[in-house]
């Protein structure tokens, strides 16, 4: 297990490592100097162009640059906002609460309404409410996730005015965040109705996110469960004399969730590219709309930063989904 | 050789298209899938001749005109019309074209990469496999839609380079999947006397591996091609897409996003054509996996 | 005797296991020093139980694997891998399992055709049709098979393919590994036939893997017991059978079933399993499983002596001569 | 005594190309402490009753008979609870592949210990001593820490022990073992049988052995059934069988054994066993046996007495007009 885990660790430096060289050579990919991209449509002076050039390094060997940008990164620097002119890893860091809070929930209401559904439909195999469940996953596989949240809107805050449009709480409340969880910090505050407010306001960008997790989940668990049913150590479970529920719950069940681990893995750049939709539509302040909104405004500090923290972010969940999955599978574990 | 020469033709066995199609068949909902498809293929092909209007003509006597069967619709404009008093039928049916194009286009694309590095990586020395390996992950560690904006915002937005990007985004898949369908079928006897026999590392990897490869790329350009419409579709929905006025159905839904509570149809339409037709070809998607995936059948 | 068409001399063949990123690599003796002599018209059985080589021995014959050490010889000539490409004609291989032997996705015709398409590119294709048909028929396929997959035969045809494809470049060594284990009984014996027809026609030289006793004491001329990447046994088929020197040699023969009721035997009930091959005794290989162990196996490793039959064993049994300490 | 009984069995699968009947109308009986052995060719059939009557079969199978009987309890009519409650108890059964066949994310002593809690509802201090006493009783050193090893960390012999060790565990009255030791190498194989054959000695249990190595039959068997295409063709005592076989395809089998050739060439057998789409209308061995004629084609020959070993054949070998070549 040491070895697996030190293994996993070794190959994650390559890839940090390339990451950062796209990240960086982001801005050198940008069609046209990126001096006077960032002086905008008023122009340049000669002088300034030369200060700015040599303030951002720009006239030094690539390598140098970044060589420089590498040290930076590792030192949280990554540049600073061409629009609000703070550090872009404060900025990162301010903003990831939220869109955490939002995976958190999508992945616990994926979680928590996709396994058990699944064991029951694994235990009535062929019979209706595996077909429903199964041809429900297909159609929440296929939801265009932007039109979804606009039709949830339409019926949930439109008809009924049960929820909230956008933004995390309502604006009557305010209070101090320590921890950046809304959840958790309009508990804290102690104010009357802050904490349903925040639950109001997280309940449908939670579905939206949710649903595509919620149907790979489905879908994937089902199909893990159907190999693992015909394979030989589930015929001894049977020839041991178990009942189907034990054999369904538990020696399929264990098996099943080693290949489910990893669609968990692939599944975590889906929901952060889900965070972009979701929370763009919702108004939510979190990493998504913060980068779609950099983009727009060519903000580059703030895309290249953020692209590489992203990336950081899907590596660094990656890595602790594999051990989870060293830790489950006794073949890695045990060797 | 008296006694080894008689031997008992084969039995003969159903052929393996038709034992394709029977197991493609036995999913109900495969099937279904496959006549939405064509229905929607046929659409496409004939948007020109069936839509009833130009689709970017605007008639600024009719704007947000409801669909005909509710009050104030007009059979002219049989699901209504846009706030610029486009027929959104006949957008819907132009719409179409984009989104198979759109489609065809980055399957076409990310397997071709894919299963060209995926097929060098199986077979190339183990350092070669590493270094494609760790770019294949370093790609993977962008999420494709970010990926995509990223790039679209480089190259400047528009289907062209929306199509691009995404189609970089998917090739790892195929990269990942064509490794290891070659690792696994690289190791099996025939492959091994095809080398006793002389075969060069051309001949193996197209003429003798690649062929068995097939399925579960098949099944794998399936999923990307409904995925690159839902992105497609996602990049049009944040303007990074296609731009207006084409009649994307991405970019139908954001323009008409500020009349979601005035203009039902405006929004309920474009969304639910994509789901149709990404609903139909992921229908079909599992049809092929479960005709083409021998684990799952049962014999 | 004629010349043997094939020679190898202490033959090894090892693997670097990694241990891991702290342990240090270890080495894998897949094989570890064999000798040996094909010659035209003859059979030479290797046997041996999963793990002791033999398998990988078959691999540096037919040129897939490059020995580590030793050499092997092609007609007198030593074998040098810059060479490979034009030797490998004269060495070709049959395997074990008939369903992964043959492309699925090609038909029997091109299959046959393909050896020749590679190496005999000046060939029509009218030529290499007839050769393929000629072929066929050889074998015992039929004509109309020409234009069939793979997956419409049986498992006792589809090894007529693959020993026809082995023979289309008019090799002079078979190595056939494991040839009938997949196959039932009565299909079996029609290709047992078969081999033994083709290597009267042919003057083929056979080197006959196999874990079956019985169908090695039916197709060998000389036999070699390998245990744990080494042979330990040598010499022709009938001495081996009827009085063997080596005590493993003995156990294997005594654990294989016989078909016959009423000859009840005494069994030599091995202790244990095999080593890993990590973790070879030091001196004989077989010493911790032996019934008949002493210190001296423990600590020297016997070489097998270089004589028509003999055994690399210090005590051996029916009268064989005591190996050499290494 | 009889143990189990079987009669007319018949089990059809569903598959892509129509139904394919597996077995078709076999009797058997297994009496209490006897070896039975089922032989046949891949394609016969041959564990598939068996498997029937353990319930293993995969959904698309069907199972018809008129008698199930195991230990005078009718398995036909019995409740899945209750037929459960059987399964794993009086009636066991091993298979062919042990490394695949033990649940490889639990350890050994998992496995072994929830057999023993499920059905004989043992504390857990006397699982785990049960589970180290069945560890010594097939042979497996170091009990106590090689219960705590997960499948993949012992070896095809020792994982095929354990699978002894777990299908005694609740001393059954009859052992199934299906191909035990055909993934085995040979000298491992002949600790397994051996085991086997120790084992019923000493608990006096049933033991079915489904093979096609017709070495392994004469070695442990005391009496053999034959099974060809889904059906029971002959059956005898062990030595019997070898020496006169009645039903042609015994006999030719034998012949085929490179163990009894007599010639460089062996007696072979034309053509290949039946499938799902050329099974023929008469006997079916009919178009591979040297002795059929027009009768044979078109009938279907019935069982003969059992001084015939109840030989599916009109013109059995080895009767007294014909003696065997």
């Amino acid at each position: 297990m040491l070895n697996y885990v030190l293994a996993r660790l070794l190959t994650f430096i390559p890839t940090f490592i390339g990451v950062t060289l796209v990240s960086f050579s982001f801005i050198r990919a940008l069609p046209g100097d990126p001096i006077l991209v960032m002086a905008g449509e008023r122009g340049i002076s000669e002088e300034r162009y030369a200060e700015l050039a040599a303030q951002y390094g720009y006239d030094r060997p690539i390598l140098v640059q970044y060589w420089d940008y590498l040290t930076g990164v590792l030192h949280g620097d990554l540049g600073v906002s061409f629009v609000t002119k703070r550090p872009v890893w404060d900025e990162f860091f301010s903003l990831f609460p939220a869109t955490l809070e939002l995976s958190i929930c999508a992945m616990v209401f994926a979680v928590a309404l996709g396994l058990p559904a699944v064991v029951i439909a694994a235990v009535n195999r062929g019979k209706f409410f595996d077909r429903a469940l199964m041809s429900t996953a297909l159609v929440g596989y296929s939801m265009p996730i932007f039109w979804w949240a606009l039709l949830l809107i339409i019926v949930f805050s439109g008809n009924l005015q049960w929820t909230p449009v956008s933004g995390r709480i309502g604006l009557q409340y305010y209070f101090p965040d320590p921890t950046g969880f809304m959840l958790i910090d309009s508990l804290a505050s102690g104010q009357k109705g802050a904490f349903s407010s925040a639950v109001r306001h997280l309940i449908l960008p939670t579905i939206v996110l949710g649903t595509i997790p919620l149907a790979v989940i489905a879908r994937q668990t089902r199909s893990a469960m159907l190999e693992v049913l015909g394979e030989d150590y589930i015929r001894t479970a049977r020839a041991k004399g178990l009942a189907p529920a034990r054999i369904n719950g538990i020696h399929a069940l264990r098996n099943a969730l080693i290949p489910v681990v990893t669609v968990i893995e692939l599944s975590v750049g889906t929901l952060l590219a889900g965070a972009i939709l979701t929370e763009t539509i919702f108004s939510w302040p979190g990493i998504g709309k913060w980068m779609v909104d950099s983009i727009f405004r060519r903000d580059y500090p703030v895309v290249q930063g953020g692209l590489l923290l992203v990336a950081v972010l899907v590596m660094v969940v990656n890595l602790i989904v594999d051990m989870l999955y060293g830790l489950i599978n006794p073949k890695i574990r045990k060797r | 050789m008296a006694d080894t020469t008689q031997i008992s033709s084969a039995p003969t066995r159903p052929s393996a298209l038709r034992e394709f199609w029977y197991y493609f068949r036995e999913n109900r909902g495969a099937v279904i899938g496959l006549y939405v498809f064509s229905a929607l293929v046929l659409i496409a092909v004939f948007a020109g001749l069936i839509a009833p209007h130009d689709p970017t003509a605007q008639n600024r006597a009719a704007t947000l005109l409801p669909p005909a069967w509710q009050e104030g619709g007009n059979w002219s404009y049989i699901l209504g019309t846009d706030p610029l008093g486009r027929d959104l039928l006949s957008r819907l049916l132009y719409g179409s074209q984009l989104t198979f194009l759109v489609g065809i286009m980055v399957v076409l694309l990310a397997s071709a990469g894919g299963i060209i590095i995926g097929l060098i990586s199986g077979f190339a020395p183990k350092w070669v496999d590493t270094i494609i390996m760790r770019t294949m992950d370093i790609i993977l560690s962008f999420p494709a839609l970010l990926l995509a904006l990223v790039l679209v915002a480089i190259l400047g937005p528009s289907l062209i380079n929306a199509m691009i990007a995404i189609a970089i985004a998917y090739q790892p898949h195929f990269v990942r999947l064509t490794r290891a369908a070659v690792l696994a079928e690289r190791s099996k006897d025939y492959v091994i006397s095809a080398r006793v026999a002389g075969a060069g590392l051309p001949r193996l990897m197209f003429i003798t591996v690649l062929p068995n490869c097939i399925a579960p790329i098949i099944v794998q350009a399936a999923l990307s091609f409904s995925n690159a419409i839902l992105d497609v579709a996602a990049l049009g929905f944040l303007g990074m897409g296609a731009q207006p006025p084409t009649p994307e159905w991405g970019t139908m839904l954001a323009e008409s996003r500020e009349f979601i509570l005035r203009a039902w149809w405006v929004v309920t339409f474009p969304g639910l054509a994509i789901l149709i037709t990404v609903l139909a070809i992921n229908l079909m998607g599992d049809g092929l996996r479960d005709a083409l995936d021998p684990k799952l059948k049962r014999s | 005797m004629t010349n043997p068409v094939m020679q190898a001399t202490a033959l090894q063949w090892h693997y670097q296991v990694s241990g891991g990123l702290f342990g240090k690599p270890r080495t894998l003796k897949a094989v570890g020093g064999v000798d040996f002599a094909l010659y035209p018209g003859q059979t030479l059985a290797v046997v041996g139980e999963s793990g002791c080589g033999k398998s990988t021995l078959a691999r540096m014959v037919t040129m897939i694997e490059e020995p580590t050490a030793g050499t092997l010889t092609l007609d007198g000539k030593p074998i040098d891998p810059s060479q490979w490409a034009s030797l490998r004609q004269s060495v070709q291989i049959v395997f074990q399992d008939p369903y992964g032997s043959l492309n699925p996705r090609h038909r029997i015709g091109a299959i046959l055709e393909e050896p020749l398409k590679i190496n005999s590119p000046d060939l029509s294709s009218a030529e290499r049709t007839a050769r393929a048909r000629e072929m066929m028929g050889l074998v015992g396929l039929r004509p109309e098979h020409y234009d069939r997959y793979p997956h419409m035969f049986s498992g006792g045809q589809r090894q007529r393919i693959a020993i026809a494809r082995a023979l289309m470049l008019d090799p002079k060594v078979l190595v056939l590994d494991e040839p009938v284990s997949a196959l039932d009984l009565s299909i079996q014996s029609a290709i047992l036939n078969l081999l033994v027809d083709l290597q009267e026609r042919l003057q083929l030289a056979y080197l006959f893997i196999s874990h079956d006793l019985s169908v090695v004491r039916h197709v060998a001329d000389e036999v070699i017991v390998m245990y744990l990447g080494r042979a330990v046994e040598r010499g022709s088929r009938d001495a081996v059978f009827s009085a063997p020197f080596h005590p493993y040699a003995k156990a294997l023969l005594s654990a294989t079933p016989q078909a016959d009721p009423e000859a009840r035997k005494e069994r030599i009930q091995l202790k244990g399993e095999l080593p890993s091959p990590l973790a070879i005794p030091d001196g004989c290989p077989f010493a911790p499983r032996c019934w008949k162990v002493q210190d001296k196996c423990r600590s020297q490793r016997p070489i097998l002596p270089d004589d028509a039959h003999s055994a690399a064993c210090f005590f051996p049994e029916n009268g064989g001569a005591p190996a050499a300490e290494s | 005594m009889t143990l189990l009984r079987l009669r007319n069995l018949s089990v059809e699968f569903a598959t892509a190309s129509g139904r394919f009947r597996a077995v078709d109308g076999i009797d058997q009986d297994v009496d209490e402490g006897e070896i039975l052995a089922i032989v046949g060719e891949s394609g016969s059939g041959k564990p598939v009753s068996m498997l029937a009557v353990m319930g293993l079969l995969p959904w698309t199978a069907t199972v018809t008979a008129d008698e199930i009987t195991f230990d005078g309890q009718d398995l036909l009519k019995m409740e899945a609870a209750a037929r459960r409650r059987l399964i794993g108890k009086d009636l066991a059964m091993i298979f062919q592949e042990p490394m695949s066949s033990l649940n490889p994310c639990f350890t050994v002593g998992w496995q072994i210990r929830e057999a023993l809690r499920i059905h004989l509802g043992m504390g857990r201090r006397e699982r785990q001593a049960r589970a180290v006493e069945l560890f010594e009783q097939v042979g497996i050193p170091d009990p106590v820490k090689r219960l705590s090893a997960f499948p993949h960390q012992l070896s095809g012999g020792m994982n095929q022990r354990v699978m002894i060790a777990m299908a005694i565990a609740c001393k059954p009255k009859l052992l199934i073992a299906d191909e035990p030791t055909t993934a085995l190498d040979v000298t491992i194989q002949a600790q397994i049988l051996d085991l086997l054959t120790a084992l019923r000695d000493e608990t006096g249990m049933g033991l079915v052995l489904i093979t096609h190595d017709m070495g392994v039959v004469a070695e442990t068997a005391e009496r053999v059934s034959v099974q060809y295409a889904g059906q029971k063709i002959e059956e005898q005592p062990v030595g019997p069988l070898f020496r006169t076989p009645h039903h042609p395809y015994t006999g030719a089998l034998l012949d085929a054994l490179p163990e009894r050739a007599t010639d460089r060439h062996l007696p072979t057998i034309p053509g290949v066993v039946p499938g799902q789409f050329d099974r023929p209308a008469g006997c079916l061995f009919s178009p591979r046996c040297k002795f059929a004629d027009a009768t044979c084609k078109a009938q279907v020959p019935p069982a003969l007495g059992p001084e015939l070993g109840r030989a599916r054949c009109f013109h059995p070998l080895n009767t007294d007009e014909r003696v065997a070549s």
